[in-house]
């Protein structure tokens, strides 16, 4: 059995291209799972938009990438169990004053990337509360933290995990300014096209928890991640969402 | 198909707030392109050794490298040498550069194809090289190059989509905050086109009309 | 350590470079075609055939590149399991001929209706007069207009990434991706690369002018 | 000297939407015959001499080419035209061929001749209307009169049965028209069936069998070249032949 | 009649690349002077009306209009040109523009007049041609002769001290020849300076108080009209004006 999956690879240290080779931990992750549970896996590179027509039109079957589960987002598609739970990072200039708090108010300039649950969150909790502070959304974070760099932008905001590359690379220029826990949490997880038979969901919810089982997982996020903490898969799982309800596939209770 | 209208009807709203983006970046980048496009087309048909040159060097590298690109060099290049322009000005900015080398060139085959016998007309009653340029040779070439030029506007309007790079919330991007939020990509794209439609068809049923105005008579 | 990243990337930057070209030359391919059939059925039709081949390029003059990726990659994906290059191929060229019938009907408008006159009088057939009188004059008309159109289209290509095509644009924000902070640098080094393709296809554009040109036209 | 009837025109009407450019037109055009057709401005001449080649469809009335008739649904015009040779006022020679391209390419397209047979009647062709040296030329590259004789050379490749010329010289310099005039006099010598649309008065009176005078879309007067031109029946026809000189006589430097 | 010398050429060159177009032409043009220019093909008559109008740079020798010299590094050509009409043989109608605009665009671009003087300006001088009529038509919605005269309305609307004609009647069908030369030989009478380049010998002969006989970029000879058309010295010349009737006398029907 051979199956397709989607990656956008511009989404270190989650999925990303390395001479040629689709690396991080997600694709890393599913090629293990894959020879856990015996089947073939071929990586198919397309845009962030294309992988749900392509998931719904059968040219791809997993999504693989770092992927935030929304019950929105479980109208469209299945997600296996969360296998990573995320925080959101404001991120602002390294020579910079600004904190958490004149981050998020007092006429700031604030960057996020479209699409991500963290513009969602900063939408919902931000937005409306009468704070003065302007967003700016961006097709991807490489050009927010550009702009942050130049100074059209006071913070960025996005995931912990990025967020840590980012500032690893460039320590001197950028710093953390703290952290948000958003509520309900932000997790990650594979995506799969909504179907009756559901084989491939089993499969691959039985290989998250074997892999982490099996202490391999945390091998791979290491590997990527050297200091993370890695927490226990599968992790906190958002409500609404249908593949969530017990008996969860794959996974009896 | 009840629900693409209803998902459609919720959304439209936003698309529209984009599509004031895209409409603004469009006018402007098309009108500035279209006043430096003619500065360019002169200068390269009549312009002397220095300026032709200037004008064929900053074509060909407008035309032979990615929109993109030039829009990431004017918003990201800029602040380097000092100069911060806001999202919506790079974009109007950098778009205006690229269609300028576009335009020049239909403009250039509008010029090419008038008959030498206009300007000497022209020189003949007493203008000067400049007049003759702008009240005899443009006017004529404007026309000839019509229906080729509306190529490049309705490129245009949807080459405002690349703003979005820069962080314009423009219809494009809003039709893909949409499709991040509730995956339902296709679509929201498919709202978005139908939108474009509507102004492309627009804008050629204006564009025909001013071809048949002002069509010359040969 | 830039340069270095850049020269061992160099292969990859080229096999996009690789599939930049061919990707163009297949949709241009397909939009010299289907934009001639399209113009001379506007041109020439009768009955109903004009105004279908300009519904047909309004249509795919009006509806964004992307839309028309997925209609044709996944739309066609209900019938046939087309490939996401052929897709592209497809979509991207029906959209290239729509703007190429425009470019073509103007050059085929501009040929004086004197030449259409005397072939026929030889005894010509209509397709014949087309064929051997006025397209090689309206070819020489339309080099100029077509070269935006194709210069256009070498970059649009990067459109193809949408539904997968891995080209130039996308090995390049692979590496922007990959090593953040060099924005500029690895698309400043896909742009160089469009650069010298351009040049490459300007040049051979002029060519392609100076050998068709005839006395008695400006041929600067 | 008109013997067979290679072309027969009967009651001919042309409109160009409401308006009617030709009505009535009737005539017979022997083999070997030479037909002047001569008249006012806006008389229908062009018009007429476009029918007559089938590059306008009509609206009435029959055009018959020996026993074919125009217009029939099984009559194929673009095998009836390559029979005619036709020349046009402004030339119209392909621009973008050479000389020797303009009279080979209906050869070898229409007549499906094979190129290097092709070759020796272009030569041929070439060097009656005296352009031998101009084989490698572009249109653009030669005078006036030279292009005229090119284009009917391009029409006598097709060895065709019947020449029609539209006004060949009207478009010339005076100094051009005296060799294309002397072409086709050669021509009329060699007995070639020939309708001429011409103001060139004096060539017509001499070559003419026959001249039709047209006026509004008929014709007011036919009859013998000389009748015409020495004896005009018609009213609009002795108004006509009358006031043909331009340089009126009046020497107007007296005036001043 | 010609009194005060308007224009002066001496020793005028003209070359293209290597070839010598125009050597040494020399003549003077007195106010009111008709001066007429003829010669075979090819001898430099358009040249050297476009340079009398500066419209093409010099390349030896001196034209003079009054008392400035053409090239001379503070002379405005432009101005110069503004003071000379000049008549295209194929017209050059501004396209894009109406019979009416075609007039006005020089006297409100160039002499910066106010639209409405300069509206009544163009009635004036249209009328003047006959086109009083046709004020809002374009270019192509005109015949050939309407165009040439609408041209030379366009010419007259400056107020020209002396006008040049560069084959104005050899695009013209022969009927529509008859009105341009018609107001031509009005602005004879009116005793406008011109210079007129034709092969309209008989109008020529009629309206010109001198004529140049031009040859291979020279002037052949020079010589009021009647001496050139009716005692020619010149070899060339006597050739040049017995060659000019092409309906050669022969009756070409007889040696069939
Ligand atoms: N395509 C057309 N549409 C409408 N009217 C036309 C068309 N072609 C010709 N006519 C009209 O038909 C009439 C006859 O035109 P035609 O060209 O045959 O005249 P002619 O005798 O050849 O004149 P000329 O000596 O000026 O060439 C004219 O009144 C002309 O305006
Ligand atoms: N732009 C040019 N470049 C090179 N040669 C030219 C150019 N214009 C004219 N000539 C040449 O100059 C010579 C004189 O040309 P010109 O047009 O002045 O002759 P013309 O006496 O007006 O002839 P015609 O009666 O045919 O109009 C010709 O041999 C012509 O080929
Ligand atoms: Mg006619
Ligand atoms: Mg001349």
């Amino acid at each position: 059995q051979t199956y397709v999956a989607g990656i956008e690879p511009s989404f270190p240290p989650w999925a990303s291209v390395k001479r040629g080779e689709y690396v991080g931990i997600a694709p890393d992750a599913v090629r293990a799972i894959a020879k856990q549970q015996g089947f073939d896996v071929k990586f198919k590179s397309m845009s962030f938009s294309s992988l749900i027509p392509a998931l719904k039109a059968g040219k791809i079957d997993i999504l693989v990438t770092g992927l935030t589960v929304t019950p929105e987002r479980a109208k469209q598609i299945d997600f296996t169990v969360p296998w990573w739970e995320t925080k959101l990072d404001v991120l602002v200039p390294a020579d910079s004053d600004t904190n958490m708090i004149t981050a998020l108010c007092c006429g700031s300039n604030v960057g996020v990337q479209t699409g991500t649950t963290n513009y969602e969150w900063l939408k919902d909790n931000v937005v409306g509360q009468d704070v003065d502070l302007s967003i700016h959304t961006y097709d991807t974070d490489t050009t927010a933290l550009q702009d942050l760099l130049i100074g059209r932008l006071d913070a960025t905001f996005l995931d912990d995990d990025t967020a840590r590359a980012f500032v690893g690379d460039n320590p001197e220029r950028i710093r953390i300014a703290g952290q948000i826990a958003p509520h309900p949490a932000q997790v990650y997880a594979l995506g799969i096209a909504k179907n009756d038979d559901d084989t491939l969901l089993k499969t691959l919810n039985m290989g998250v928890v074997e892999l982490y089982e099996s202490g391999d997982w945390a091998k791979i996020i290491h590997k990527y991640m050297p200091d993370a903490a890695v927490g226990k898969v599968p992790t906190e799982m958002p409500a609404d969402v249908p593949s969530y309800e017990t008996p969860i596939a794959g996974l009896g209770s | 198909m009840n629900a693409f209208f209803v998902f459609a009807w919720e959304n439209l709203p936003a698309l529209l707030d984009g599509l004031q983006y895209t409409v603004i970046i469009w006018i402007v980048a098309v009108a500035f392109g279209f006043v430096l496009g003619l500065l360019l087309a002169v200068g390269r048909v009549y312009g002397n050794t220095p300026l032709r040159w200037l004008a064929i060097g900053y074509i060909e590298l407008i035309r032979g490298t990615p929109l993109l690109a030039q829009m990431f060099i004017v918003y990201f290049g800029l602040p380097e040498v000092g100069l911060v322009l806001s999202p919506l000005v790079a974009a109007m900015v950098a778009i205006g550069l690229n269609t300028a080398a576009y335009q020049a060139e239909y403009f250039r085959g509008g010029i090419r194809a008038i008959r030498s016998g206009q300007m000497a007309a022209a020189r003949a009653i007493g203008m000067t090289r400049g007049q003759a340029i702008r009240s005899i040779i443009l006017p004529q070439a404007l026309r000839i190059a019509l229906p080729q030029w509306s190529n490049e506007v309705i490129l245009e309007l949807k080459y405002t989509s690349v703003a979005f790079a820069i962080s314009v919330p423009e219809l494009m991007g809003q039709a893909k905050m949409i499709g991040a939020n509730t995956f339902l990509y296709f679509q929201i794209f498919v709202v978005a086109a139908l939108i474009y439609l509507v102004l492309v068809t627009l804008v050629t049923a204006v564009l025909d009309q001013v071809e048949k105005r002002y069509a010359l008579r040969h | 350590m830039i340069v270095e990243t850049l020269w061992l990337n160099l292969p990859y930057l080229l096999e996009g470079a690789g599939v930049t070209v061919l990707l163009a030359v297949a949709l241009l391919a397909i939009g010299i075609v289907v934009g001639l059939a399209l113009a001379l059925a506007q041109v020439y039709g009768r009955l109903g055939l004009p105004l279908l081949a300009t519904l047909v390029e309004r249509l795919f003059r009006g509806i964004p590149a992307i839309v028309l990726l997925f209609l044709f990659y996944y739309g066609i994906s209900i019938f046939y399991d087309i490939g996401a290059f052929p897709a592209a191929a497809l979509a991207l060229g029906l959209r290239s001929a729509a703007y190429q019938s425009q470019i073509f009907r103007g050059a085929i408008l501009s040929i004086p209706s004197g030449q259409m006159a005397a072939a026929r009088a030889i005894g010509m057939s209509g397709a014949m007069a087309v064929a051997s009188i006025i397209l090689p004059q309206a070819f020489r008309q339309a080099i100029g207009p077509w070269g935006n159109e194709a210069l256009s289209e070498l970059k649009d290509t990067s459109l193809a990434y949408t539904i997968g095509v891995v080209e130039l644009m996308r090995q390049a924000s692979y590496l922007v991706s990959d090593n953040y902070g060099h924005t500029l640098a690895f698309y400043g080094a896909a742009a160089f690369v469009y650069l010298l393709l351009s040049l490459a296809a300007t040049l051979a554009l002029t060519q392609l002018d100076r050998r068709l040109a005839v006395p008695g036209f400006d041929t600067r | 000297m008109p013997n067979l009837p290679l072309m027969r025109v009967e009651r001919l009407c042309k409109r160009y939407g409401d308006k009617t450019v030709l009505h009535d037109v009737s005539f017979t055009l022997g083999q070997g015959e030479v037909k002047g057709v001569i008249g006012p401005s806006g008389a229908g001449k062009s018009t007429l001499a476009r029918c007559l080649n089938g590059l306008e469809a009509i609206d009435g009335g029959e055009i018959w080419l020996d026993d074919i008739r125009f217009g029939d649904r099984h009559t194929k015009l673009d095998a009836l035209r390559a029979r005619i040779g036709f020349v046009f006022q402004d030339f119209n020679l392909f621009t973008h061929l050479t000389v020797a391209r303009n009279v080979t390419i209906g050869l070898t397209k229409v007549k499906k001749m094979a190129r290097a047979e092709a070759e020796a009647i272009v030569r041929r062709e070439l060097a009656r209307v005296g352009l031998e040296d101009k084989l490698d030329a572009y249109p653009a590259e030669l005078s006036g009169g030279q292009q005229q004789r090119a284009s009917i050379a391009r029409a006598l490749a097709m060895e065709p049965e019947l020449m029609i010329f539209d006004e060949p010289t009207s478009a010339l310099d005076p100094e051009s028209v005296g060799g294309v005039l002397r072409v086709m006099r050669e021509l009329v010598r060699e007995g070639m069936t020939m309708v001429v649309v011409s103001h060139e008065m004096a060539f017509i009176e001499a070559v003419a069998d026959d001249v039709l005078f047209m006026v509004d879309g008929g014709i007011h007067e036919e009859g013998p070249a000389e009748q015409i031109f020495q004896h005009p029946q018609g009213e609009r026809t002795r108004e006509f032949i009358q006031g043909l000189s331009h340089a009126e006589p009046d020497n107007v430097r007296d005036a001043r």
